[in-house]
């Protein structure tokens, strides 16, 4: 059979077509379980992408049915290393679902921006320090002092 | 004898999975458990070291010869790293009881474990499985100090990790399907025909920012301040001490055996410049301990990853000296950290009260910027040396670059230092965790102590690191050590 | 040379110029007179008035600084005077040279500083700010003009200046060969001299004669003697950088007195200048016209 | 193992700082500490040799690191600056004992600190002085850099913030030092002298350019060379008493050393000549020597403004270094003599000055020029010790300052540079109205209601002192010792060596015999003494029986004019004064905070996944296009 | 504008991966590795599943760290959602045909997910897929009975010797001079249930393994609805 290259283009471009979804869904929305579900959908992705990486025209799956001569069989790495991914992937879907649950407990919100300003509020609050944020009094201590004008004509000195 | 080496992996794996089981009979038993098998297998990697001839060996998992199955690649760098690892491990032993006891436990063993694998293993997808390891261990290790925000520090990270490990399959996947093998010695065998191309080029690049997460590497390092800031400073000190590096050195044995290009070193170095300039300048204007030491450490993986992209043998020597100063340094102030804890404001005055702390923070500072006796003078100078010597001038901005932040470092630490030793105390400092505040004070001087250790011993040690580089940098050797005879089915 | 014939010199330069500065101090008065439509003091008023000062009987003394002050004003001239050579005398001027000189001079301005700082009058203090101001403006320009004749002969030592200048003739003259920095340097001793419009630290009806407002009797002679050796010093020194000194004690004495004629007549046509218009146009005219000659040596 | 001069000298020093450490807190610290510097100077005076000959000594240490070889060791060049050091230790350290160390103490000073900083300093300074090649150098230097820190900030408040931003600017300049030294190393292979010797003849003009510069700015920090001046006059001013002395007298100079070393030795002069900044008319060398110019100046007509002693005479400090780098840049056999003798002079004069000036804070508890006045009826010797400071400063006979100046002059004019030469006058004339105003607002003028109880300094301090004024006149009237040293200094760097007498210079071109020129000064001051006593005896009356205005002074009003002291000649160049430097230091410290808010709102406001995102669409797309 | 610059970014990426992937052999693999494999998977670890033998054998340590980070997950769940369940009445209980549906489907569930397990070796299967659906086998009541609890205590102790088995079987291989994670090889006749060596045992720990986790990770989520 002759390799059809539209069958070589569409797996491709599904496997990559589903990472750049997920990607995008990642930049886009500000939802976090979103977030999770576009991991998930890049990773569905990335792991098609190596399943294909072991296919071969006019296989069988990689079981040995028959003694003696072998068909030709897929290559079995790549199976063997999707199935370690997709429950790597299982286990991290999970831990990330239930630190979702437990953000939405303490701040009643999974919007990445009002999250991470609640965070960054926490951190502060914790250290004791005051947050930074205002522009037009910037916080914080320059190490090479700022010497005043009154510091200045005091001394007498300017150069 | 080396097969026991297995057991530095397999050991604190098996006693994670019975330690809660264990912790729920015994406690008294269990809590020893940990400890245990991280000091075996100190004492296990030690032995090597010392009794070892020096050659780099290979174990094959499952008694499969190397390209087929998965082996582990044992040369002074990789030992090293595991070694530091598990004795890392040791001292940052979370020793805090509570109902979480077991679970957290387990999750360092695991986070040990997989480290040293990532340390030693020569397999690709071997390395991803550990690395994935690595990084669900640490969640679980972070969100275990269950505030609110070491939660959404965590779910960032989290995210942030999880687009880092798709590219990485990803890149995983292209490599397998150009070369059809995983093997990173069959890899570096085949590179050179198969891997010099753009393909190659890419699929590196696409591991480079998936790896690069943990690593701290300049743009997808974002999660750094906030996991730092709330995460427990020991497990902060094990992060920013060892796994940082770990995730480096894989990015370095995969530059050195496999991915040759001039690109590939460029990335790093322009991504390494990048980094130096924010961590260094965001840590000037940082105003709690925790989150300037996380920029700070940033901008040091940044010096690190600039010595990354150099190409030859004083290019990986001055990564390890790097590394293994900075390791030793940042654990040291995120343990000073802990002992002290929050706001820069805090500390003024505090040297009067506890001049040990005040001491060696001026120790580690001094030693971070480079004064001349101490060992950090020596990376800097190795690093420097090997960095004015290219003839690419993307390597002098870098010099340059590297100057400045180390300048501005000295500013924002000797800053804090003033601040220590100003004569009046504002207000009493608190202790920011009251059971382990005299323990971190305690560790924290072991790290000063090896300091000067180091300093006193700075001249073997140089020679002795310099034999590892070299090691490392032979990629002719770990071919044949992996690959004793030549593939039979080699296209 | 031997050492009975140099300390011979060493005595006789100095005294010389006690006694020629006289003569300036006379000739000085004399114009003003005539300027003033005066008759003029006689010729040994100057003296007089020495031997009157020391003379006095109330003499106050505001302390030990005070005394040294003026000895030091005195004693700086006096060895200055054996650094600049007169005709068949060359006294130690080939172990000093010009700039030393420049420098010795400066040692008087010290020691009257010194003086009038303990007195403790606040308007003498004004003076010496002022005087050391001047001091600031005009010595701009004369170094810029030495360091022209000294470039030009290509030493430092007077001596060699001056030899080289006669051998030459008129036309080897500093003058001649180099016309803007003689005319700086004119200016810059005008206002060296201390006379009018450049008189800002004596100002008499400002801060009631400056530095000169606590000296009585013999402080007051002796800041006398050493306007005697001032004025001897700035006109032998500018005969010698730009005159070709003196081949004979007649023209030396001829061009000296001429060269302190023009400033001196020149002074007492105008009014004074406040400080700052002294620096500005100390540091405007002569500093240009001195580093244009300087431009044409080089 | 027979330990050589050199290595006795470190052992000593080493040893000096250990009993600090040690006994520091004791009563009798500080005369112990003074010993042993005195047991260092006798050492140094052992090694006597190297100050009239090209002779080297080695030290027994040598370290093999990381493929670098480490060794120290003596020429004259280290010697002639060792001895300064070790003397002005010595000196200072003598003066710290006794009642000024009671005093420190009680006003809650730490003299264990003290003394421990003290002896770090020179010892971290014998050490740099004594490297023998590029590496050592640095390391020395950098070890310099920090124990001048811990001098300068152990006093806290203003002093540790000062000594902040000396930390950073000296940070600035070890990086470049160590940038240069990177470049070194590859050009030449080794950090050995000799080998850069070779090397520096193959190397590019490019190459030699960034050293020039890097060296240079980074050695120039140290020194205070504008534009990183502005560290040093508080830095310097702030440190406790001696500490200033000791600091001001030779700290910035090893920044000359390097200089000295590493750009003249090692480059050599006409490589730096040959350097041609393109489109102008200047090279290298030329730059420098205008930078020198500035430093003389700006820094000098600052110092004219200073209110606070200290400040004042710590501006100085930064303009006299001026001159050093003015000399050794001109680089004739007279400049190179110049600037080096200024050193010596240099650290006598100042040394001098700030321990007056510390003996009047101890006695009036001020250094404040608008709170002093007229206490050289109580501080008589102080007064002497000023006076002939002030004179070796502003570089007047009969002191050494004169010498030392003279030089440089002659050979500016030698060299045919008026510019240079009015600059470097200028700044002459500069200090010589800032000393007045110095000695004038302290010691003369009207004394104060509450300093007329005021005793003259302690012994303690006053012997130290008198030596130092005796030595700046010794030096002054027999130039001839210092400048054998500098002889053989010049003959080690590579600079033509100036012909001396005891006296003084002989030249063709004009020569200078100090003896003969005090010789007949003192004889005029002794023909106006005679003139001014043949007169009636003067009545010694109270320093306020005068009259101002019209008006009697009494003690309580304050009459004392000292504010605002030029005032006509600010009333001109007040206005010149634009504060370009702090303007652009502190612009340049607004540019490190913006792009550190940038930074950190680059990590706070971070959208991870677009940045991620970016960069490897960046990365791929340049594989791919 | 953002929305905008991400969208056109992620499309970027995607079209610039695709078109270096394009460039890709299609279909004929190397097989460097995986044609070795086929060769020899049979002599070396008699399991006829090749895939099994990959996973157990050639990549058995990928295999141990997959546990390890699911057993991580289920840990750090653990650690986050803590022990605190209290949704017990906070739901509507499922009908009688869900409650008893559920009843009847766990003993299937139970064997399908245990033959499957079994036949790992020999057929499409194994302990992963074996152990999500006997995860699902104790899932499932769970759902139907809001209130019903998986007993933590069990699970942790299933987790735990499971893991721990996998393991010790890899350290028994070592002990007897051989590699970590050696298959210790029985002659048998391929093919068969009993064959294959320790290989069905590790994939019994594996299955164990993995039902355990995920139950006790998807009891953690259903049952921490709602604290504090």
């Amino acid at each position: 059979m002759i390799p059809d290259l539209t069958l070589e283009l569409i797996l491709y471009s599904t496997a990559l077509g589903l990472v750049s979804i997920g990607l995008a869904g990642l930049v886009l929305s500000r939802h976090s379980f979103r977030r999770v579900l576009a991991l998930v959908i890049a990773e569905a992705g990335a792991n098609l992408m190596l399943v294909l990486a072991g296919y071969r025209w006019d296989a069988v799956a990689p079981i040995v049915t028959t003694l003696g001569k072998q068909p030709q069989m897929v290559d079995p790495v790549p199976q063997a290393m999707v199935l370690t991914a997709i429950v790597i992937g299982v286990g991290i879907q999970a831990l990330a679902v239930s630190i979702l649950i437990r953000i939405h407990q303490r701040y009643h919100t999974l919007d990445r921006n009002e999250m991470a300003e609640l965070m960054d509020a926490e951190i502060a609050a914790t250290a004791g320090t005051a947050r930074d944020v205002s522009q037009e009094s910037p916080l914080g201590e320059r190490p090479i002092p700022p010497i005043t004008g009154s510091a200045v004509q005091a001394r007498g000195g300017r150069s | 004898m080396n097969e026991h080496l297995m057991l530095t992996i397999a050991l604190p794996l098996l006693g994670a999975f019975l330690l809660p089981i264990i912790m729920r009979s015994s406690l008294a038993m269990g809590v020893w458990i940990g400890p245990a098998i991280l000091g075996y297998g100190c004492w296990i990697l030690g032995n090597l070291w010392l009794h070892g001839n020096g050659q780099p060996f290979s174990i094959a998992i499952g008694g499969f010869a190397p390209p087929i199955g998965i082996n582990l690649y044992v040369d002074a760098m990789a030992l090293l790293f595991a070694f530091a690892t598990q004795l890392l491990g040791l001292i940052f032993w979370p020793f805090r009881l509570d109902q979480d006891t077991p679970k957290r436990q387990a999750l360092m063993l695991l986070l040990v474990a997989s480290s040293t694998g990532l340390a030693l293993s020569g397999d690709l997808f071997n390395l991803y499985v550990f690395y994935e390891l690595v990084a669900v261990s640490t969640f679980g290790l972070i969100a275990a100090s269950s505030s609110g925000a070491a939660y959404v520090a965590t779910i960032r990270y989290l995210i942030l990790s999880g687009i880092g490990s798709v590219l990485t399959l990803f890149g995983i996947a292209l490599i397998y399907a150009q070369t059809g093998t995983l093997n990173l010695a069959h890899l570096a065998q085949l590179a050179p025909d198969q891997l010099n191309n753009d393909l190659g080029l890419a699929a590196f690049l696409a591991i480079l920012i998936g790896i690069g997460v943990k690593a701290e590497l300049f743009p997808v390092n974002t999660w750094v301040p906030e996991v730092y800031a709330t995460a427990a400073s020991r497990l902060s000190a094990f992060l920013a001490g060892l796994v940082s590096k770990l995730a480096m050195l894989v990015i370095l044995r995969l530059l050195l055996l496999i991915f040759h290009q001039p690109e590939a070193t460029q990335v790093i170095l322009i991504l390494g410049i990048l980094g130096v300039i924010s961590g260094e300048f965001a840590a000037w204007r940082a105003k709690d301990m925790r989150r300037m030491l996380a920029f700070s450490s940033i901008g040091q993986l940044g010096v690190i990853f600039i010595a990354v992209a150099l190409p030859d043998e004083r290019g990986v020597l001055a990564v390890l000296a790097l590394s293994l100063h900075h390791m030793l340094i940042k654990s040291g102030l995120f343990m000073l950290a802990d002992h002290w804890g929050g706001s820069l404001d805090r500390l003024r005055g505090l040297a009067a009260t506890s001049p040990l702390a005040g001491g060696l923070f001026v120790l580690f500072a001094l030693s971070l910027v480079g004064m001349p006796p101490l060992p950090g003078f020596w990376a800097k100078f190795t690093l420097i040396t090997e960095l004015a010597g290219q003839t690419d001038p993307l390597y002098m901005i870098g010099l340059l670059v590297f100057l400045l932040a180390t300048v501005i470092e000295a500013s924002y630490l000797f800053r804090v230092a003033a601040k220590m030793y100003q004569t009046k105390p504002t207000e009493n400092v608190r202790i920011n965790a009251p059971d382990s505040g005299g323990l971190s004070l305690t560790t924290a001087s072991l790290f000063g102590a090896g300091l000067i250790a180091v300093t006193v011993m700075v001249s073997p040690l140089g020679e002795a690191l310099q034999a590892v580089a070299a090691q490392a940098q032979d990629v002719d050797l770990y071919i044949q050590t992996v690959l004793q005879q030549p593939l039979g089915e080699r296209q | 040379m031997a050492p009975m014939e140099l300390i011979l010199e060493l005595t006789l330069m100095p005294l010389i110029a006690f006694l020629v500065g006289m003569m300036m101090v006379l000739m000085m008065r004399r114009i003003a007179a005539k300027i003033q439509r005066r008759v003029g003091p006689p010729l040994l008023q100057p003296l007089y008035d020495i031997v009157k000062l020391h003379s006095k009987r109330t003499q106050i003394s505001h302390g030990l600084i005070h005394d040294i002050g003026i000895i030091m004003a005195m004693g700086g001239y006096i060895a200055a005077e054996t650094l600049l050579p007169v005709p068949g005398m060359n006294g130690i001027a080939e172990k000093g040279g010009i700039i030393t000189l420049l420098y010795l001079m400066m040692i008087p301005s010290l020691g009257l500083a010194l003086g009038v700082g303990q007195c403790a009058n606040p308007n003498g203090s004004i003076g010496i700010a002022r005087a050391l101001t001047a001091m600031l403006a005009y010595d701009i320009p004369l170094v810029i003009v030495i360091f022209g004749v000294a470039y030009a002969a290509g030493t430092t030592n007077l001596v060699d200046i001056i030899a080289q200048q006669q051998a030459g003739g008129f036309a080897a003259w500093g003058a001649v060969e180099m016309p803007l920095l003689a005319i700086a340097g004119l200016i810059a001793m005008h206002a060296s001299l201390g006379k009018q419009p450049f008189e800002i630290y004596i100002a008499p009806a400002e801060i009631a004669t400056g530095p000169m407002v606590e000296m009585s009797g013999k402080y007051l002679g002796g800041l006398f003697v050493m306007q005697c050796f001032q004025l001897y010093t700035t006109s032998v020194l500018y005969v010698s950088l730009f005159l070709g000194g003196g081949t004979t004690w007649f023209d030396f004495l001829l061009k000296s007195f001429l060269v302190l004629a023009i400033p001196v007549s020149i002074a007492y046509l105008f009014p004074r200048y406040r400080t700052e218009d002294l620096l500005r146009l100390m540091w405007k005219w002569p500093v240009m016209l001195g580093l244009i000659g300087v431009a044409f040596v080089l | 193992m027979i330990l050589t001069p050199l290595d006795e000298l470190l052992l000593f020093s080493g040893a000096t700082l250990l009993v600090a450490l040690i006994l520091g807190r004791g009563l009798a610290a500080g005369w112990m500490v003074t010993i042993l510097y005195g047991g260092q100077l006798l050492t140094l005076i052992k090694m006597a040799a190297l100050g009239y000959s090209d002779t080297i000594i080695h030290a027994s240490i040598n370290f093999e690191i990381m493929g670098q070889s480490l060794s120290w060791r003596f020429d004259a060049l280290s010697w002639f600056f060792a001895l300064i050091t070790v003397a002005s230790a010595l000196l200072s350290s003598w003066f710290s004992c006794g009642e000024w160390e009671r005093s420190f103490k009680q006003h809650g000073g730490n003299i264990w600190l003290y003394h421990s900083a003290m002896a770090l300093n020179v010892f971290t300074m014998l050490i740099l002085l004594a490297s023998g090649d590029l590496l050592s150098l640095f390391i020395g230097w950098e070890l310099v850099s920090w124990a001048g820190f811990l001098l300068m900030a152990m006093a806290g408040g203003v002093a540790t913030r000062a000594a902040m931003r000396y930390i950073t600017y000296a940070m600035a300049g070890g990086m470049a030092v160590f940038g240069g030294i990177a470049l070194v190393y590859v050009a030449a292979g080794s950090l050995q002298y000799e080998a850069i010797l070779t090397a520096v003849d193959q190397m590019s003009t490019t190459q030699l350019w960034m050293l020039v510069v890097m060296f240079g700015s980074g050695f120039g920090i140290k020194m205070g060379l504008l534009p990183f001046h502005l560290w040093q006059a508080p830095a310097y001013a702030e440190t406790p008493g001696p500490g200033s002395a000791f600091l001001g007298a030779i700290s910035s100079r090893m920044g000359l050393f390097a200089i000295l070393l590493v750009l003249v030795k090692l480059f050599g002069i006409v490589n730096i000549d040959s350097l041609k900044i393109p489109f102008t008319l200047i090279d290298a060398r030329d730059l420098l020597a205008w930078i020198a110019v500035f430093t003389i100046i700006l820094p000098t007509f600052t110092a004219m403004k200073q209110n606070d002693a200290r400040h004042l005479l710590a501006w100085h400090g930064i303009g006299q270094g001026g001159y050093m780098l003015l000399g050794v840049v001109v680089a004739d056999a007279m400049g190179g003599a110049g600037g080096l003798l200024h050193v010596f002079n240099h650290a006598t004069y100042q040394a001098a000055l700030f321990m007056a000036v510390t003996a009047v804070i101890h006695r009036t508890g001020t250094s404040d020029l608008n709170k002093l006045g007229g206490l050289v009826v109580r501080m008589p010797l102080s007064f002497v010790v000023l006076l002939v400071g002030i004179i070796g400063l502003a570089g007047l006979p009969p002191m050494n300052g004169f010498v030392s100046k003279w030089l440089v002059y002659r050979s500016l004019l030698n060299e045919g540079m008026p510019l240079l030469f009015l600059a470097a006058v200028i700044g002459t004339l500069g200090t010589i109205l800032s000393v007045y105003k110095l000695i004038h607002n302290i010691f003369l003028g009207q004394l104060r209601i509450e300093h007329e109880q005021v005793k003259e300094a302690p012994w303690s301090m006053m012997v130290p002192m008198l030596i130092l004024a005796a030595i700046i006149f010794i030096t002054g009237l027999f130039p001839g010792i210092p400048l054998a040293w500098v002889a053989s200094v010049q003959e080690v760097i590579g600079l033509p060596v100036t012909d001396y007498t005891l006296g003084g210079v002989e030249s063709v071109s004009g020569s200078l015999d100090m003896i003969w020129v005090i010789g007949v000064l003192f004889a005029g001051f002794g023909i106006g003494a005679v003139i001014f006593y043949s007169a009636g005896r003067s009545k010694r009356v109270h320093q306020l029986d005068n009259y101002a205005g019209g008006h009697f002074l009494s003690a309580d009003v304050r009459y004392q004019y000292s504010d605002n002291f030029y005032a006509g000649l600010m009333h001109l160049i007040g206005g010149w004064y634009r504060g370009s430097f702090l303007w652009l230091e502190k612009s340049v410290t607004s540019l490190v905070d913006f792009i550190s808010l940038v930074m950190q709102g680059l990590y706070r406001r971070a959208n991870a996944e677009f940045y991620l995102l970016s960069t490897a669409l960046f990365v791929i797309a340049w594989v791919v296009i | 504008m953002r929305n905008l610059t991400g969208l056109l970014f992620a499309g970027g990426l995607g079209f610039m991966l695709l078109s270096i992937a394009i460039n890709l052999d299609f279909g004929t693999p190397t097989m460097l590795i995986g044609g070795a494999i086929q060769s020899k998977a049979l002599q070396e670890t008699g399991a006829t599943n090749i895939v099994t033998s990959v996973v157990l054998g050639y990549r058995g340590i990928d295999t141990l760290g997959e546990l390890s980070i699911l057993f991580a997950a289920a840990a750090s769940a653990g650690l986050i959602l803590g022990r605190r369940h209290t949704t017990a009445g906070t739901q509507t209980a499922g009908g009688f045909v869900l409650r008893h549906g559920g009843s009847m489907l766990f003993p299937l569930l139970m064997t399908i997910g245990f033959y499957i397990i079994f036949h790992g070796h020999l057929s499409p299967g194994g302990g992963f897929q074996g152990g999500v659906i006997l995860a699902a086998a104790f899932f499932l009541p769970l759902l139907a009975r809001p209130g019903a609890q998986l007993h933590h205590g069990t699970l942790s102790l299933i987790e735990g010797f499971a893991g721990a088995s996998f393991v010790l079987i890899g350290l028994i291989a070592l002990q007897q001079g051989k590699a970590f994670l050696q298959p210790m090889l029985i002659q048998d006749t391929l093919g068969v249930l009993l064959s294959a060596g320790t290989l069905p045992l590790l994939y019994l720990a594996v299955g164990l393994k993995v039902g355990a986790e995920l139950a006790s990770l998807l009891s953690h989520l259903a049952q921490t609805e709602s604290d504090v």
